[in-house]
């Protein structure tokens, strides 16, 4: 074999503290290495046309390349080399930044690790075969998770596209937490005026197929070809029956239903409609408040439901589809700021989150858009936001910005001062963070057109005076003293958390999740739409706090990849699978019971049992590798054979 | 002092020297992550005695950040926490800041920075009743702290109610411990000695 | 802990690609300062690490190894570090009979987003392994020349088929044999003392068949080849926990089988035996009683009392028949478990890491490299594909080192975790005596007590430990890095 | 039971009526306090406020004495001679603050020393709400009361252990078992301004004066205490905190063992009520004789008198 190496400096990212010249050298004498240099930028366009020169002059036939996380810049080389007419797999990468320069500082340390990691990568291609990828068919469909507005967006852009979309919603309306919010930010204009048309474009496109009040049950299969089952939940209600007239909602007698659409902030009925622009817009019974569901006698709504769509014995049904590509846009909920004490474990009536705040401004809302006390229903006159309740709080183990809360909240602030002209607003905050176009000139308004009182400091603690309103203990660090104000309502910047269930879902998805449940990206900044599993992808607040603007941006770009990706008929297969040596297999099944995919079979050889690798459904994880005692089964590039090598590179001195 | 314009340069680190910083060494005394600290004021914002403090707390914190050690000691604030720890409760750094405040007067009392020399003169006098008696002795206390402080009258508008109803005992407790605790004070008083001499001839080299 | 620069140990890493070698990653992003000894490996998942790499790495000069993959449960591929976390549980727990350091391996979990998990976890197992300092190399460490005891108080009779028992099953494998292409069974070898396997094809054959406490020979070792033979077995407690195994593992059919199963109360122990009667020319007669054993050895009577000279296996024998018999003959009553520790265990048990690693080295330097270990094992299924002797795979290269010997034994060790049935034929047909069976018999520990007290060849129904998992494991307690 | 006790030096001076009400309730739920013997000082908040090692050796040697007796478990009435002994046990963890507190001490302390908790969690622990309310024979229905706990029986959270350190309801939990009418309180762990009613009088005034106002706003009939200080500055200094306040409230402040002590039945003598300085009249004029139990619901090894 004739290889190549190349020890990227990486500027000074890797030459700060790597002697690339000496790894360079030392590599030069490792076997079969014939050319060894070490060029400025390895991935800049002149590096790459360094590589495909040496390929050529040099004729190697296999190279390594020594820099940053193969994670990063595998798929990079793999092109360069096969530009130069070697397969892409003759080609390993040693990473000497991310694992080397970037983690000491120590150079000769370095130098003599990074010259290990080369030996490596070497003894690891040394061991390479040319693979070749298979084409197979898939299935061009998406399965859009979560109808909020990233997830709309998704959807419509794919339909457009041409695209049959799948869309599974788990309440029993589309619009998420956008369709509860009153204006919105920095235009101020109506939620659901920009909002509703996209839901009925939803509900009308002929390529939409949409899932509501249901959920993910399980997902297999792998990008192209996915196959999941969707749990229909109970609605009670015979949705194709259902013509959303409501008269079931205003004749149901338990009318202290809790309304988790308006945030609790009044009750409602056992059967509703989430609220008039609902899609679809359809009833559903919530069993808790049902007085039939609850073994008394009622059944009032299916006495007069025009078109008999009571079904009080429905249950829980299950449909599956399949899909090629998956957009995951979940969304978030509010953390659970009860868990404060200080402002009262939620035991006080007048101190309410800001989106129950929006349901009170909302004319669609309970109160018709008056703006009133929970408590005894008076027009508030002194009105506190308190910012950061949840949010950047170490002490509670959240210590993330959530993103959007200063600008709904300066937004609230006006809109108050809009309702009751006589009002004044109050709000704490740690630091104005107003970064997006036209926001800083928001918050600005706020204070200067509406007289918002922004005061710099937290809320230490709010309680009843006894009197009829709230004491709010504050502090003005710019003032440098305590500062205490009575308010009539206090509303909280509840900060948030993934969506309840995004933890479960990412393990169906088999995607990652940081520490807060907020799914993981392939790259922060280059990959932040992608996740580690091919052909799912992310939009909206499940990947990280984010506007609506950003939310609807990556709901575009989601679908940008999905379409992509089904710009071809077929794709190509990984090679990096398992292969079996049919003279080596026992028949003993032990790789078939343990492969997760189920793409091991067992088939007839001369009459004998042996193991066989479905191509396409292999994801090459090598498990069945390490469970075959005979070493019958073999994952390419990750042979017993690779690793031994570098085993024995490492370890055999 | 308040309105001084404070140098922040004198506080820069030494190349050459290992020795911790104020900051470090308040940290390191009141093992608090004294860094974290990113002044919401919430500490203030709940402390009892903020309206009489002449540095809020969040300030005295943000004075130890920027190694202010003469701000932050000099703060008459440190005598009048009253160690409720409501600021240690809402921190949402989880700096245990009543612990920090406590670091401080100790080094205050250290270096003779005793801004507020009624309160100590109270816990003098607090203490010397117990040295000798081994138990509080309210009276003696009051007595002792009332010649100290040259506050003759303190508290006298109680004394008819408390007199009354006998809230104060007139004689201190009698009991065999007085000795032990005597000794405990004396051993205390020889070990602060020694540490202060060996403060000085380290400082001395 | 900065590692000084000429100080540094030899740390090997098996990163998963998907979380653990992204979690490197981003800590590297992030610049989190780290020890620099460690050398990571990038594997597609943790279930790809075969232990036996992590015994390579310790063997070949390794001081220390770890193994990361994602948390359980968000494994990219599913369930691949689900099996990892069983196998390398069982690892860890096993190095110490080899006379390895388990604080020398450990495995653990980061995710790609854990840059700091993962530079907790780098430095704290590099301070652990500068801890312990260089590790001692097995070829160079002193052999410690200590000899095992293998006998054991014995508490049990031997077996004694009774003449008309003996009629009784003749009879019955004559009934059948007509359907049969054979039945395996014992005959009498060199002498009467020494049995050799029967393959009974014809009635003639069946007046050869002998079934008494000499016949040690596992006839299970030779089922597997007659697969697609309808095959007759005779098996005792022992040979029938190692058929359920092969039943459970699909090696053998059960339609292709006819069980006869015979009750049994010990078996002798020839090499002490042997030993005990020293160098002989011709054996003329043997009568055994349930108690005693009489020989007439060139002429002169010989009188051996059976229970000082019982197999020690017969001791940990779990008594009780799997359910698998088509016939049953005689009185099982008598099979009673007693579950003492093998006297090899406890000898091993007894020795400190450095002793038994002496120890081994001593063996090793004994060890011939027959293979009679293998070849006598019923649970060796791979013949002639042993990973020991091939090219490709190459785990052992042909020297017979004593490291290569000693890795050969714990691939043989390891590939029997959680389906070794305790037969000992591998140690009984050591021809220099190792005690190896003290290998597997801490194995079958190590899975009794992690996976509630699992027996191989027990339960013709139940999956081995290894090819399976929970996602909650009860017994396996991921270390804190705090 | 029995119970080893560290009273504090305030039960034998300033807080007597603390002292005499909860030995008196505490006989009457059959309880013994056993005082350990020639105890002294924990050094109050003087102590800590001097130096951390010679307010762990004042009370080194009270758990050390404690220790000696063979008590496991060593419980105190009072919040601040509570929270100095449990900071010393968790400063002696470390082996060397344990050995310059032994270096001050005559002889260093037992290895094992007792755990610490306050008289009330004691209480609460030994005897459940329904054994309380079987043993009451007054019924407190009818009163509106506040609970006030103070900073140090909760605070720091992570020493102290005791209940929600926002909301901690224990003292509710007893007094509604017994029928009064608990008001939420959201002051209950606000501080009151601790010792410097002496040296700073306006702290103690303007903070008890706060606590005060709330609970006289919330139209409570008294404000139960549990330390003997917060309960001096509500009560022997409530005059000055109403000149503080600008206003009047004449609001009882007892302990909250004076009240369970009622409703067991125990006279005003036995719980020193004369000491109170804002008087419990109005109060005491409110409790009825407890509602006998229907039929059914009697025990059945009680004697009808």
């Amino acid at each position: 074999m004739r290889i190549g190496v190349f020890i990227c400096h990486c500027g000074s990212n890797i030459a700060g503290t790597v002697d690339c010249a000496q790894v360079a050298a030392k590599a030069a004498l490792f076997p079969d290495v014939v050319y060894a240099t070490d060029p400025m930028y390895t991935c800049a366009e002149p590096g790459q046309a360094a590589i495909e020169e040496a390929i050529h002059s040099h004729k190697l036939d296999g190279v390594v390349v020594a820099s940053c996380s193969p994670r990063m810049h595998e798929p990079t080389f793999r092109k360069t080399v096969e530009r130069a007419g070697l397969n892409p797999y003759m080609f390993e990468m040693a990473n000497i930044r991310e694992h080397v320069s970037w983690i000491g500082r120590d150079i000769e340390a370095n130098t003599r690790k990074a010259t290990e990691l080369v030996r490596l990568a070497v003894e690891k291609l040394r061991h390479n075969r040319p693979l070749q990828a298979q084409e197979f068919p898939i299935t061009r469909r998406v399965l859009i998770i979560g109808g909020g507005v990233a997830g709309i967006q998704a959807a419509l852009d794919c339909a457009d596209g041409g695209i049959p979309v799948v869309l599974v919603e788990r309440e029993a309306t589309i619009g998420g937490k956008m369709a509860k919010l009153d204006k919105t930010f920095p235009t101020v204009d109506c939620s659901a005026c920009i909002l509703g048309p996209k839901m009925v474009d939803v509900a009308q496109h002929p390529l939409i197929t949409l899932y509501a009040h249901a959920e993910i049950e399980a997902i297999s299969g792998y990008v192209g070809n996915f196959s999941v089952s969707i749990r229909q939940r109970t609605t009670y209600v015979d949705w194709s029956k259902c013509t959303g007239c409501g008269t079931c909602t205003e004749k149901c007698p338990s009318k202290k239903s809790y309304d988790h659409f308006n945030e609790g902030i009044a009750p409602t009925t056992a059967i509703t409609i989430a609220f008039p622009q609902a899609i679809p817009k359809k009833a559903v019974i919530n069993k808790d408040f049902c007085r039939q569901l609850n073994g008394k006698k009622c059944a009032v709504c299916a006495k007069v439901c025009p078109t008999g769509a009571i079904d009080f014995a429905m249950e829980d049904s299950f449909v599956t589809e399949n899909v090629g590509s998956i957009v995951v846009a979940t969304g978030y909920d509010l953390m659970d700021w009860t868990i404060y004490g200080q402002y009262g474990h939620g035991r006080y009536p007048d101190v309410i989150t800001s989106l129950a705040y929006e349901r009170l401004m909302n004319a669609s809302g309970p109160t018709g858009g008056h703006i009133v006390r929970p408590s005894d229903g008076k027009e508030p006159k002194s009105v506190v936001f308190v910012q950061c309740v949840g949010s950047r709080d170490p002490a509670i183990g959240r210590p993330y910005c959530s993103g959007f809360c200063c600008m709904y909240t300066a937004k609230q602030a006006i809109l108050t001062k809009d309702h009751i002209q006589d009002s004044q607003s109050y709000v704490f905050y740690m630091d104005i963070r107003a970064p997006g176009k036209m926001y800083d000139e928001f918050t600005r308004r706020a204070q200067e057109e509406y007289g918002t009182h922004y005061i710099r400091g937290r809320v230490s603690q709010i309680f009843p005076d006894g009197q009829g309103q709230l004491t709010v203990l504050g502090m003005d660090t710019l003032l440098g003293r305590p500062v205490e104000i009575k308010a009539d309502l206090v509303v909280l910047a509840v900060g948030i958390e993934a969506s309840r269930g995004a933890r479960e879902l990412a393990e169906k998805l088999r995607i990652s999740y940081d520490a807060y449940g907020f799914f993981l990206e392939s790259h922060v900044k280059l990959k932040p739409v992608e996740t580690n599993t091919a052909g799912v992808f992310l939009a909206g607040v499940c990947q990280g706090a984010k506007d609506i603007p950003a939310s609807v941006a990556q709901g575009s770009a989601a679908a940008a990849k999905v379409l992509t990706l089904f710009a071809r008929e077929t794709l190509a297969s990984n090679p990096q699978i398992a292969q079996v040596t049919a003279k080596r297999c026992v028949g003993c099944g032990k790789c078939l019971r343990c492969c997760p995919f189920g793409a091991i079979k067992s088939s007839l050889v001369k009459g004998e049992e042996k193991a066989e690798v479905i191509a396409t459904m292999c994801q090459g994880c090598g498990l069945c590798t390490a469970t075959c005692p005979q070493g019958a089964i073999q994952l390419a590039h990750a042979t017993d054979d690779h690793i031994l090598a570098e085993v024995n590179a490492l370890c055999r001195l | 002092m308040m309105n001084k314009t404070l140098c922040l340069n004198s506080a820069l680190p030494t190349k050459d020297s290992n020795a911790p910083n104020f900051s470090q060494k308040v940290a390191a005394l009141s093992q608090q992550a004294i860094h974290t600290c990113y002044q919401c004021g919430n500490c203030s914002a709940g402390c009892p005695a903020a309206f009489a403090y002449d540095l809020q707390v969040n300030q005295i914190m943000r004075a130890v950040q920027l190694n202010q050690e003469d701000l932050a000691l000099s703060a008459k604030s440190l005598w009048l926490c009253l160690g409720c720890a409501t600021c240690s409760l809402r921190c949402p750094n989880a700096i245990d800041v009543a612990r920090v405040m406590e670091t401080l007067r100790h080094l205050a009392r250290q270096q003779n920075k005793i801004t507020v020399p009624v309160v100590e003169k109270f816990w003098l006098s607090f203490l010397n009743c117990l040295r000798a008696f081994g138990r509080s002795y309210e009276i003696g206390t009051m007595v002792l702290y009332m010649l100290r402080s040259l506050r003759l009258t303190t508290d006298l508008d109680l004394a008819p109610q408390a007199l009354a109803k006998a809230k104060l005992g007139l004689l201190p407790h009698t009991h065999a411990g007085r000795a032990a605790v005597g000794r405990i004070f004396t051993r205390f008083a020889e070990s602060e000695a020694q540490s202060k001499r060996d403060k000085e001839a380290s400082s001395c080299n | 802990m900065p590692a000084l620069a000429n100080n540094e140990l030899r740390i090997v890493g098996f990163l998963c690609n998907w979380c653990s070698y992204g979690g490197a990653d981003t800590a590297g992003v992030a610049r989190a300062s780290q020890p620099t000894d460690l050398r990571i490996i990038r594997v597609p998942c943790s279930g790809r690490v075969d232990p036996l790499f992590v015994l390579k790495a310790l063997l070949n000069g390794a001081d220390g190894v770890l193994v990361s993959g994602c948390h359980p449960r968000d494994c990219h591929y599913g369930t691949g570090n689900f099996y990892a976390r069983r196998r390398l549980e069982v690892l860890k727990r096993f190095l110490p009979i080899l006379g390895i350091d388990p604080a020398r391996f450990s495995y653990t979990w980061v995710s790609a987003s854990e840059g700091q998990r993962w530079q907790k976890v780098v430095s704290r197992f590099t301070e652990e392994i500068h801890a312990l300092g260089p590790a001692p190399r097995f070829e160079a460490v002193e052999p410690l020349a200590k000899a095992c005891s293998w006998t054991q108080e014995s508490k049990g009779p031997v077996s004694v088929i009774s003449p008309e028992l003996l009629e009784q099953l003749k009879k019955a494998i004559a009934d059948k044999l007509p359907e049969l292409d054979c039945v395996l069974g014992w005959q009498e070898g060199r002498d009467l003392l020494h049995s050799v396997p029967l393959f009974i094809r014809s009635e003639d054959d069946l007046t050869k068949l002998r079934c008494d406490a000499t016949c040690h020979n596992n006839l299970v070792r030779y089922l597997p080849d007659l697969k697609g033979q309808k095959v007759g077995i005779i098996v005792r407690s022992c040979e029938a926990r190692s058929v359920v195994q092969l039943l459970q593992e699909g090696l053998i059919s059960r339609e292709e089988l006819v069980v006869f199963a015979l009750p049994c109360q010990g078996l002798l122990d020839l090499p002490r035996l042997e030993e005990a009667l020293g160098r002989y020319q011709r054996l003329e007669d043997l009568t055994l009683t349930e108690t005693t054993l009489r020989l007439r050895v060139d002429g002169q009577e010989r009188v051996f009392q059976t229970a000082d000279f019982r197999q020690s296996r017969c001791e940990q024998c779990p008594g009780e028949l799997p359910a698998i018999a088509d016939q049953s003959f005689g009185d099982f009553s008598g099979q009673t478990a007693s579950q003492t520790l093998p006297p090899e265990l406890a000898f091993l048990d007894s020795l400190n890491l450095q002793e038994r690693m002496g120890f081994w080295r001593a063996c090793m330097e004994r060890c011939i490299l027959c293979h009679a270990c293998r070849n006598s094992c019923p649970m060796c299924v791979c013949r002639d594909q042993c990973i020991a002797e091939s090219r490709e795979p190459h785990w052992q290269s042909a020297e017979a080192s004593v490291k290569e010997k000693f890795f050969f034994q714990i691939i043989h060790a390891l590939h029997l975790a959680g389906r070794c049935t305790g037969c000992g034929e591998c140690q009984a047909n050591c021809p220099v005596g190792l005690p190896i069976f003290a290998l597997r018999a801490h194995l079958n520990r190590i899975v009794s007590e992690l996976f509630d007290g699992y027996q191989a060849g027990c339960d013709p129904k139940a999956v081995p430990p290894l090819l399976t998992y929970s996602q909650e494991e009860a017994h396996i307690h991921e270390r804190s890095w705090e | 039971m029995q119970l080893a006790y560290f009273p504090g030096c305030s039960a034998k001076g300033s807080s007597l009526d603390y002292e005499l009400s909860t030995q008196a309730v505490m006989a009457a739920l059959g309880i013994t306090l056993k005082e350990i013997a020639d105890w002294n000082c924990c050094g109050s908040t003087p102590a800590h406020a001097v130096s951390s090692l010679l307010s762990s050796a004042l009370c080194a040697r009270n758990l050390d004495l404690a220790a000696r007796a063979g008590a496991d478990l060593l419980a105190t009435p009072c919040p601040s001679c509570l929270s100095n002994l449990k900071a010393t046990s968790k400063r002696l963890e470390d082996a060397s603050f344990r050995q310059k507190v032994n270096a001050l001490l005559d002889a260093p302390c037992a290895e094992t020393l007792p755990k610490t908790t306050s008289v009330m969690q004691a209480m609460a622990e030994l005897v459940s709400l329904d054994e309380l309310a079987q043993k009451a024979k007054l019924s407190l229905k009818g009163l509106k009361l506040v609970a006030y706990y103070g900073c140090l029986m909760s605070r720091p959270a992570e020493l102290m252990q005791f209940e929600d350190p926002e909301n901690p309801m224990l003292m509710e939990r007893m007094l509604t078992a017994l029928g009064a009418e608990m008001l939420d309180f959201p002051l209950k762990t606000a501080c009151c301004g601790a010792a410097f009613g002496i040296p700073q009088r306006p702290l103690t005034a303007k903070n008890s004066g706060r606590i005060l106002e709330l609970a006289a706003n919330l139209g409570a009939d008294a404000i139960v205490t549990c330390c003997p200080l917060c309960q001096m500055n509500l009560d022997l200094r409530q005059a000055q905190a109403e000149k503080a306040m600008g206003r009047r409230f004449a609001l009882p402040a007892p302990y909250y063992t004076q009240i369970l002590g009622l409703a067991l039945g125990l006279s005003p003598e036995d719980l020193g009520l004369a000491k109170l300085v804002v008087p419990m009249d109005g109060l005491l004029a409110k409790l009825t004789p407890k509602q006998a139990p229907l039929a059914s619901e009697a025990p059945s090894s009680e004697v009808s008198e």
